[in-house]
């Protein structure tokens, strides 16, 4: 059996590796180096590494992203951290206008292979301006890869394939999947980009679920499959490029689609797989499509609002109740 | 230690006295709290800089206003804040001043210019600056007190709204409190000038280093600053030299500060020293510090007793308060 | 007849009425004064009004949407301009996650009452940096109200209403609407938030627009209509909140369903409705949804390349084709 | 005046003068150029300025790096760019640097190290920071050169990565170009300090104010500052004063400055000021100097029927380039 290790661990492995494999790769952010990240995320680099490769930075995000940029430019393998996904919004101008549109401004002559790595610190009690979940507005813009691992294993074969891959990539952890356990092999793999995976085979209904609300859906799917539904559980891992063939042929087989998103409900990601769907398989679906996904809120601290606003695994029994009607 | 060159009156010095042990109590108690797993969400003490906020809050007038930082529970009892309500609000709970959805670090009391503490490092310092234009705008002669770490000042907020704020000279008042560190980055590692005072020339606006756990000497400072402010002719940049006693957060107890640092500053405690000049001046007794001690103790107790009687929010109110 | 002005000249009529009437209202932002703004939309503010409630700034976008911020708080109505949508990327920390969520934090105590102007400039070949139309972006955060006018009329109306509500309210013009002239009353009025507007009717297609791809969408619908295929176009003008239920009940009226939207595809405001649509009224539809949308590319700047990404009128003839078989 | 103290051979000077008559007649062409409609999209000329970006652009290494601004064409040109495939560029046509998608604002020539023009105001400058931060951990010893105008000095960029740069001694010089507006607004509305050099000091690194009109004075400067970064002594912050000639851009015609002070400063024309110091020194004859404009003429000419006769990109290549 392959060795179980925690989330953050294989993350900080893929960062082990992927330094000692290539110089030019390097990290840069918010007390990475001294104190191994707030998440212990770049644990002992600085000591493996030294102080040249592993940077704490000023609190300085806009200038951090577009160092990452600058850095990309000039030959190197830039891997910066944010350590609350929210705190992408100051760096928004350097992600967007910048990292993401040099390569083809430039008429393809520059390369960008920055990766942006940011938790998503929901479900904690953090509040509003340190709980969001943006992976949305990242699809939303033309020339970023969009990430979101859900497992261990994930987690640090998508990291390394982010690390190698010669374009931005925006990849968002999550707060309380850090802990989580998951076997994860000795060697070195390196998973696709793009890529989905089929958490759970069923014909019923579709679950297409994100990051941490992966686990939510299965959840969910062992507790309806109590009842004999069958649930089909997909994790798209990369959001941008997705694997739409994989979602388009479970729908087709189930006709019936959940999507189970973190980000609040207006404009998110889960709309934009409603909307492939309703144009790519509008013919198989037996009922509407539901939509699982935080309210239009800003995230409350008390944890009994928090609860009420974040999807939990009820929502999605609910949710895969109504499309069974 | 010479008299202090300031023009409070016994009266008011004992206030700042009560203010800052107040501060330091409630401090305590949120710690002690989050032992018992009371508090939701992190909460960032003020412990070893009570001196700041008092120093400066007892400059401001009523209706001025102030923004504050994730580590804003000094700055709000300093402006008066009721501390039951602020604890409600650190344990979640639907009658703390932002219903539980704020927690600790979202505290605010509108009605009393306390615009709020705010989770973004640098976050508050437009919004100060903009408060004062708005001020400005309105014609009113109210003044804005803006509070943040040493580790905003390499934000680009507090570049751009210092910028605005001096050339259009507003009426802010920005107060660096330098604990020298941010959360585990040390002033010297991540910011390139010796003093954040320094980087007032940068505005061609007045910049004060101060002892920053001297309260008389803070609040001297202040005066001068929301003077000038109020007078129109702009804003200062204020720089209190303290340090942060406990670990960053209850979140973040990982702390990678020399302990000889730490204890270094801990005997520079600013109630200490202020207990000192007042019993020096013959402003307080032995008694009058046990009375002002029990009264502090009794706010705590009742506070803590409150917070933890006070009902939690119901789950539909989640959905409230989102438009107005 | 009513008088005929232009989108510009609506939009400051409206700033001259509203400034007028309450003296808390003033406007900030870049070259907004003794220029008149860089599309005039501010014209005449500074002689009217005086170089205290009519302020040039500096190049600090950050620090535009920070010092709306707490104008707004310090009980003014500020109105901000942004040259260009894409700038308010270097904002998005002062307009997610303090304008949109200080009331909510409070627990309903602040009240943030901030018009956010900004101008879509595609079709310019102003480039990838300046051709963003990122509504999507604002209508994803819980807290902010989104607003696209179309027509002189509207963008009277909707500016006033927004200056008088008491939210944060991103307010999205079109470089290339400008000009266009369209009838505009004299007196006072003020438009509803939500509402939208049924722009055309018609019985077999429903076409969903927002902003200039009105106009293209209205073309589209003439184009078509020769043949007698009978054409709805709605505007939503206040894309948050959205007046859902007049697009749910055309789509139950049509059974098909274009939306046409400048933004990129992916995650756009398109996706939204799409996933609306599917939701609500999946079992009325007669076929797939189609979306017209930029291309997932930042926008180049020579013309031919700048045209084959814009949605234009014969890519919307295109999809209603499609969506009648 | 007195005899320049700088190291620059006879032929390296004629090659500055050169060099920045080639920007003159290149703006005049993007000019001319916009007037028959063959300019796609927005241009900003460089015309006035052109001893900035020659005096800077000749103290660097043919492996160093340049970020630039809107205003980027004199950077390109003075970093050796072909003037060819520059206005084939600005013309939207395939064969441009950038194959017509990036245009003016956009262009680059990474394989010259110039990492391209950029249309946000201040965006460039954390790039530069961070392409010094690359040749540090590829332990080259390039050197990075980073232009900006006046206005992007009260955006947040500035500040942040100046801090990030000199906390770090990175190998930047920070080129402030200070033409002393922006796009309406004069310096003085916007900007709290009476010279962008003195913000230096806010970072602890040298300012230097320069006579930006004069290449020499703006060449020596240049080389100190690179000599310094490539040392490892960190960044420089170099101020050139100097003016732009015409209104903002092609699309912003409309022009608040005062005539008597734009006449002034084409009194001050870079490039007749540097004429006179080759006369002075005669480094430079009647005959040459014909012979240089006429080349440069030559050289313009060229490049205007490149651009005009070469393609527009086909409609498909819109969706390439994106991903590597
Ligand atoms: C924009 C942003 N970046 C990072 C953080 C995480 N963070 C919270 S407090 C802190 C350190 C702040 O240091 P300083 O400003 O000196 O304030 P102090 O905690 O010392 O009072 C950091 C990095 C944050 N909240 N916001
Ligand atoms: C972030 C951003 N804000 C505003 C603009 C619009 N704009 C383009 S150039 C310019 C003025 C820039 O002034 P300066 O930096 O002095 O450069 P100059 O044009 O004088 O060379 C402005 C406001 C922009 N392009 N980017
Ligand atoms: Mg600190
Ligand atoms: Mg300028």
């Amino acid at each position: 059996m392959a060795r179980t290790i925690t989330y953050s661990e294989a993350l900080n492995e893929a960062l082990h590796e992927e330094m000692q494999r290539d110089a030019n790769v390097f990290v840069l952010g918010e007390d990475i180096a001294v104190l191994g990240g707030l998440f212990q995320v770049t644990k002992d680099l600085l000591d493996k590494y030294g102080p040249e490769r592993v940077i704490d930075t000023p609190i300085s995000e806009a200038a951090i992203a577009g160092a990452g940029v600058g850095a990309a430019l000039a030959g190197t393998r830039p891997v910066i951290e944010f350590q609350f996904n929210d705190f992408m919004t100051i760096a928004m101008d350097q992600i967007v206008n910048h990292a993401a549109k040099l390569r083809y401004m430039t008429g393809g002559q520059a390369a960008v292979p920055l990766v942006m790595r940011a938790a998503i610190c929901s479900g904690i009690g953090m509040g509003a301006q340190h709980s969001q979940s943006l992976e949305a507005w990242f699809a939303h813009v033309p020339g970023l890869i969009v990430i979101m691992p859900s497992t261990p294993y994930a987690a640090k074969g998508l990291l390394k394939a982010a690390i190698r891959n010669p374009n931005p990539v925006v990849f968002l952890e999550s707060r309380l999947l850090y802990a989580i356990k998951g076997e994860v092999p000795e060697g070195e793999y390196l998973l696709d980009i793009p890529g989905s995976v089929m958490v759970r085979e069923g014909g019923d209904v579709t679950v297409v679920a994100t990051g941490r609300m992966v686990s939510v859906a299965t959840s969910a799917a062992e507790e309806v499959g109590r009842d004999g539904t069958e649930v089909e559980v997909i994790d798209p891992q990369t959001l941008k490029p997705l694997d739409t063939a994989t979602i388009i042929e479970s729908v087709k087989k189930t006709g019936r689609l959940v999507i189970v998103n973190e980000g609040s409900r207006t404009c998110g990601y889960a709309a934009e797989i409603a909307a492939i769907v309703s144009e790519q398989a509008l013919d198989f679906l037996d009922a509407p499509i539901e939509r699982v996904t935080a309210g239009d809120v800003p995230m409350p601290v008390a944890k009994v609002l928090e609860r009420a606003v974040l999807p939990g695994r009820d929502d999605v029994v609910g949710a895969i109740g109504r499309v069974l009607g | 230690m010479a008299t202090p060159d300031t023009n409070l009156s016994t009266d008011q010095q004992l206030e700042l006295y009560r203010s800052m042990l107040l501060i330091r109590e409630f401090e305590q108690a949120v710690l002690a709290s989050h032992e018992k797993r009371l508090v939701q969400g992190p909460a960032h003490t003020y412990i070893g800089m009570e001196a700041s906020a008092v120093g400066i809050c007892s400059a401001l007038l009523d209706d001025d206003y102030l923004t504050s930082t994730h580590r804003g529970h000094g700055h709000c009892i300093a402006r008066g804040l009721d501390v039951k309500r602020m604890l409600a609000e650190i344990f979640g709970r639907a009658t703390g001043y932002c219903k539980g959805k704020g927690g600790s670090m979202h505290i605010a009391d509108v009605s009393r210019g306390m615009l709020g503490a705010d989770g973004i490092v640098g976050g508050g310092i437009p919004i100060a600056t903009g408060a004062a234009l708005g001020c400005r705008v309105r014609q009113s002669s109210q003044v804005v007190a803006c509070f943040f770490g040493e580790g905003a000042t390499n934000q680009g907020s507090f570049h751009e709204a210092i910028n605005l704020a001096a050339i259009r000279k507003l009426p802010v008042v920005f107060v660096c409190e330098n604990n020298h560190w941010a959360l585990s980055a040390g002033f010297e590692v991540t910011t390139a000038v010796a003093n954040v005072a320094d980087r007032a020339a940068a505005y061609s606006i007045p910049g004060h280093i101060v002892d920053g756990n001297d309260v008389l000497a803070v609040h001297t400072t202040a005066v001068e600053a929301v003077q000038r402010a109020r007078a129109g002719d702009g804003p200062s940049l204020i720089e209190n030299k303290t340090y942060r006693w406990e670990p960053h957060s209850v979140f973040n107890t990982k702390d990678p500060r020399p302990p000889d640092e730490v204890a270094e500053w801990k005997a520079r405690d600013p109630i200490a020293r202020f207990r000192k000049v007042l019993e020096e001046q013959d402003a307080l007794s032995a008694d009058q510090d046990a009375a002002i001690q029990k009264a502090v103790a009794a706010l705590i107790e009742e506070a803590v007793e409150f917070a933890t009687n006070s009902p939690e929010p119901e789950p539909a109110e989640a959905m409230a308060d989102i438009y107005a």
